[in-house]
């Protein structure tokens, strides 16, 4: 499966992603610089976890102004599949590809622990390696993972079902409506989620069950 | 010119900060806080010194990054 | 309110005094300038050869420590320490105490404190992959306690978590000894090839000397001389120097200096830290043998008019300067343009030794720039070995085991840290095998097998009683922790926070700790590699406790063979490695169930730390252990409740007397509560018999109740609740 | 009634995120801006109606938890 990964000046779980897509996809993802103003063809764009311009004014912001940003949209309109996660999901709400925003934790406080996922959709490029309903554990690690949608817009996501993954049993960390942890575009082709896939997919994180992220975009391509 | 943008978040947008503040400032037994939302100002140096000019920029500004129009409002004050 | 100067001004005594300069000093500066210093010498010997810079009151001691080994590369005196671990690659790591700066402004005290120790570790060309802090509070139920710790631990998170490094350790005490002085002491641990290492040591005439990073501003002038500079009521009007952090320019020099530095473009590097200009750039000239010519036009500044004084003392964050190749030096300004980082040449190195220096076109200094260094004062302060304290008297007999150990597990030095924890990233880069919580953080070292141990180790209240087996125990603990997951201990880094050097008594403490801490070192091979000293943490005359904070470090062959503290399996044998416990002097039983902190420290046999963690080590890469804790505060009964909480599992004690307190809380040193399968527990017991090690079958892993007899049993959900429950409790509290 | 406080970093105390703004801006093209500074601002809704009564409670608001004064300042408008 090919894959690109965009690196902005602030991105810092980039090699995560890319140790991640290289291990559990099979080749080395193409890395775009954000002044960059093509990205190749591939089968899945990934927006990395970090703190891009260091999360200043807005989380994600500054990055979601960026050159590269242009052919990130032109992909879209192809469809290619795009993958946000936490920084890279605050960009890509900032940058209009996915509805709502991501305010601050509800708590205040920085967290990273671990939590309990549900899997709502696995019909979905991104999903379809879990069973529906599976619970599962993931790392979240984030500030502004809060995610905030207006009451009508919160429907149609619901009603559309494009909640992809919901933070289960009471273990939402962020105050999320819904216990929203990740979501899809209408078209189906872009899901932002705020916890850490790529830091669950080997016995030395003490689990694997971030994977099926990575299989699902692997049987998908 | 000197410029003041402030942003703030739409009615009915939930704001965490405030929220805390309100119950921060209750437990350190402040009285009559009905409610507190937090937002942003900017203070903006233009070269400019013409006001049109520089509420045109700075509107621009606003919609293209100072503000997330989806949940906060601006206002521009030269 | 801006310290600005004409630079020939006249210098006056307050004017020297302001600048902690004594009478002595200055007669020494005359005679090294064989003038009258302008305002700006004056300033640049004033950071110098404070205190922070020059160690002058500490040199003579830290000469004692041991800081050779077959790991070491590089030992103090570069920008960390260095280690050998294999493979061609070494490990690069260093403690640093941020303490005034963050009492002043907790969250950017903190954050900036974190952001100088990677800069040290990254300086030397390694990527910094670890991150651990040690903290130190006033009491709890001092008015300005909660405001620090929230503060404190945002801005060591706000930091790390944003510049991308995991913070897999670290410590949090509390205790009314630092109600008016903190302690943050931040650690940071990078990998690099061996080959790949980069230093100060500038070499060759008429090369560029480059700015590179933030922009200078009035952050912290004459800080250096603040953290130096004893507390009193005046604190407010230190306030001004506060110096903000900006992680993301911090990252984004990280990667403009690794990617510069695999061009071969670096001769000599240095980051710019305490009196970042000043410091950088002598220790650039005095180690390489060069003088250095400086153009302060060409400094890039953030703010309007600013003094040459200003622009040598600022210490404004996340600034490099480097000696760069003539020939790459587009190359290294295309790098940091591509990341946004300001880079200029503001000067050059010359054949004359002098530290000479121009702004608006006219000379503003004009020094020798090795005497800077090397004639610091150097003092042997007058020192006052503290009078042992005498036995502990008898005690009243132990009423209720399990009180006593829920009002411990409950008490703020030993209660759960996980709410601060949570707030630190502990899992970026992938690597992380073991998060706080167990006895040392460990990463496996990125593309390999191996992986690298860290602990950060000291018990204040042993160092107040005994300096000298203080020293011993912070190591000795720091080396148990380290075998108590597996790891082979390879080297430290220390960081000394005492009071005021000026107090026979207080330099008699930092004596003592020393000759404590050089002496474990010795016998355990545990080298010092790097390390900072932090004196005058002392408010209106009262000392801090003596903190000498010990980052340890180790490494494993192979991740896999790790052991964790954690009960695993039912039914496996609980074993204690060591004697019984005898030891209540200046225990946490005695402070928080009796209350009084009396008696001498526990003594600390450092060839039976040796024997005992050997053996621990031996057994853990045989995979012959479940589980494996260090007994160290609290004693045998709170490492048996935090090996049953960690896993979830209960266990049954047997043959033990749930009326000693002794036995149960007592903090006898060099023992390990360690867990086997039962068919392993015989071999594990005998080679015990055989190495020498007292061993004894103590328990069975089971249940969900920690059971020590009939009459006492607490279930492990109840040790939960008080245990997780205090600082989340304490912290949504509010000071009125 | 209805009070706004802002809250602005003292002068000279560096300003990363006005800072990452102002590259942002010149990145987008926008010419003539020569800083920006960044702030907050809280809209507290007071039970009293009586200014003096509000100002006290407001800056004694500030002292103590909305502005941190070792290095930020803050200006109350009723
Ligand atoms: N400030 C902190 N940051 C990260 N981890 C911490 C911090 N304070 C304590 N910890 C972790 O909590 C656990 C318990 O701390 P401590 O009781 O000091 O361990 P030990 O007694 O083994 O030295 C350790 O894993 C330690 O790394
Ligand atoms: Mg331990």
């Amino acid at each position: 499966m090919k894959s690109a990964v965009l690196i902005f000046p602030g991105s810092n779980r980039d090699r995560d992603m890319i140790k991640a897509l290289t291990n559990l996809c099979g080749q080395v993802p193409t890395l775009v610089w954000h002044q960059e103003t093509t990205i190749p063809d591939v089968d899945v764009i990934a927006l990395p976890g970090g703190f891009s311009y260091g999360d200043y004014l807005r989380s994600g912001a500054i990055a979601a102004r960026s050159p590269v940003l242009k052919d990130l949209h032109r992909h879209n309109e192809k469809g290619t599949n795009i993958l946000g996660v936490c920084n890279g999901f605050q960009i890509l709400t900032e940058a209009g590809l996915l509805p709502g925003a991501l305010m601050r934790n509800a708590g205040l406080n920085f967290v990273c622990k671990t939590v309990q996922l549900e899997a709502v959709n696995v019909s979905t490029p991104f999903s379809r390696q879990y069973a529906q309903g599976e619970i599962f554990p993931c790392p979240v690690a984030h500030h502004d993972g809060n995610y905030f949608a207006d009451a009508a817009e919160l429907e149609r996501i619901e009603k559309s079902n494009r909640v992809i993954f919901r933070y289960a049993k009471k273990s939402n960390p962020n105050g999320s409506l819904n216990d929203i942890a990740g979501i899809l575009n209408k078209k189906g082709n872009v899901m932002g989620m705020m916890p850490h896939p790529e830091n669950l997919i080997e016995d030395l994180h003490g689990g694997v069950s971030g994977q099926g992220i990575f299989t699902s975009l692997l049987e998908a391509a | 010119m000197k410029a003041r943008v402030t942003v703030t978040l739409k009615n009915g947008v939930l704001d965490p900060q405030g929220n805390a503040i309100e119950g921060s400032l209750e437990a350190l037994s402040f009285q009559g806080v009905r409610s507190v939302r937090q937002g942003k100002v900017f203070d903006v140096e233009l070269d400019t010194d013409n006001a049109d000019e520089a509420r045109e920029a700075l509107t621009a500004m606003c919609e293209r990054l100072l503000a997330n129009t989806v949940i906060e409002d601006f206002e521009i004050s030269l | 309110m801006h310290q600005t100067f004409d630079n020939n001004a006249p210098i006056t005594t307050e004017f020297v005094e302001s600048h902690g300069l004594n009478s002595e000093e200055y007669d020494r500066i005359l005679e090294l300038t064989g003038r009258t210093p302008t305002v700006t010498e004056l300033g640049i010997f004033s950071a110098m050869w404070n205190e922070h810079c020059s160690y002058k009151s500490s040199k003579k001691w830290l000469k004692t420590l041991p800081t050779t080994g077959s790991c070491v590369v590089y030992g103090p005196g570069e920008n960390a320490g260095v280690i050998d671990i294999g493979d061609g690659q070494v490990a690069v790591f260093k403690m640093e105490s941020h303490n005034h700066p963050s009492y002043i402004e907790p969250y950017q005290g903190a954050a900036t404190g974190v952001g100088g120790i990677l800069r040290d570790v990254f300086t030397m060309g390694a990527r910094p992959i670890a991150a651990m802090n040690a903290l130190r509070f006033g009491s709890p139920d001092h008015h300005k306690t909660r405001h620090l710790v929230s503060g404190v631990v945002a801005g060591v998170g706000g930091y790390g978590n944003s510049f991308g490094v995991p913070t897999v350790g670290g410590e949090v005490n509390f205790h009314a000894r630092y109600n008016g002085n903190i302690l943050v002491n931040a650690f940071a641990l990078g990998v690099a090839q061996r080959d790949g290492i980069f230093t100060s040591q500038a070499e060759g005439v008429g090369l560029p000397v480059v700015y590179l990073g933030a922009k200078t501003g009035r952050d912290g002038v004459g800080g250096a001389t603040m953290a130096s500079a004893e507390f009193d009521d005046q604190i407010e009007e230190k306030r001004p120097t506060v110096q903000v952090g900006d992680p993301f320019t911090e990252k984004c020099l990280l990667e403009a200096c690794l990617e510069l530095m695999a061009t071969g473009a670096v001769i000599a590097i240095q980051d710019m830290g305490a009196a970042g200009l000043t410091c950088s750039a002598v220790e650039m000239g005095a180690s390489g043998g060069l003088g250095i010519k400086l153009d302060l036009d060409k400094v890039p500044c953030r703010e309007e008019n600013m003094t040459a004084y200003e622009m040598m003392l600022s210490e404004s964050q996340e600034r490099m300067l480097m000696v760069l190749e003539p020939s790459k030096q587009d190359v290294a300004e295309d790098i940091f343009k591509k990341w946004g980082l300001d880079f200029a040449v503001v000067g050059e190195t010359t054949d004359d030794l002098r530290f000479n220096i121009s702004h608006n076109g006219a000379e503003v200094a004009d020094l020798p720039i090795k005497e800077l260094g090397d004639e610091a004062p150097e003092y042997n302060r007058p020192w006052v070995a503290p009078e042992p304290l005498g036995p502990l008297m008898e005690l009243a007999d132990l009423e209720d085991a399990g009180e006593a150990l829920l009002t411990i597990i409950a008490s703020p030095d030993l209660a759960s840290k996980r709410w601060i924890t949570e707030q630190y990233d502990c899992l970026i880069q992938s690597n992380t095998v073991q998060v706080p919580g167990g006895d040392a953080g460990v990463v496996r070292v990125e593309g390999t097998e191996k992986a690298l141990a860290m602990t950060s180790d000291v018990t204040p209240r042993y160092c107040e009683a005994d300096p000298y087996e203080g020293g011993k125990q912070a190591v000795a603990e720091a080396w148990r922790n380290l075998s108590a997951v597996g790891a082979t201990p390879l080297a430290i880094t220390d960081n000394l926070n005492f009071g005021n050097p000026e107090r026979p008594e207080i330099m008699g403490q930092f004596v003592r700790a020393i000759e404590g801490i050089g002496e474990a070192c010795r016998v355990l091979d545990f080298p010092v590699v790097s390390g900072n000293v932090s004196l005058y943490n002392e408010t209106n005359g009262e000392g801090i406790l003596p903190t000498p904070t010990i980052g340890g470090v180790g490494l494993m062959a192979n991740w896999k063979h790790m052991a964790r503290l954690a009960f695993a399996g039912e039914g496996d044998v609980v074993i204690q490695l060591g004697d019984a416990g005898t030891h209540l002097g200046q225990s946490i039983y005695l402070r928080e169930v009796l209350g009084f902190e009396m008696g001498p420290a526990p003594r600390v046999d450092l060839e039976m730390e040796r024997r005992h963690g050997d053996f621990v080590r031996e057994q853990i890469l045989a995979g012959n252990l479940t589980a494996c804790h260090d007994v160290s505060d609290g004693g045998m009964l709170v490492a048996l409740a935090e090996m049953a909480m960690a896993g979830s599992k209960g266990a049954e004690l047997s043959g033990i007397s749930s009326t000693s307190a002794e036995v149960l809380f007592g903090e006898d040193q060099a023992r390990y509560m360690i867990t086997t399968s039962a068919e392993n527990a015989g071999a594990v017991l005998e080679a015990a018999e055989a190495a020498g090690v007292p061993a004894q079958q103590i328990g069975i892993v089971g249940g969900d109740e920690l059971k020590l007899d009939d009459t006492c049993s607490i279930s492990v959900e109840t040790l939960k609740q008080v245990h997780e429950g205090w600082l989340p409790d304490y912290m949504t509290g509010q000071d009125s």
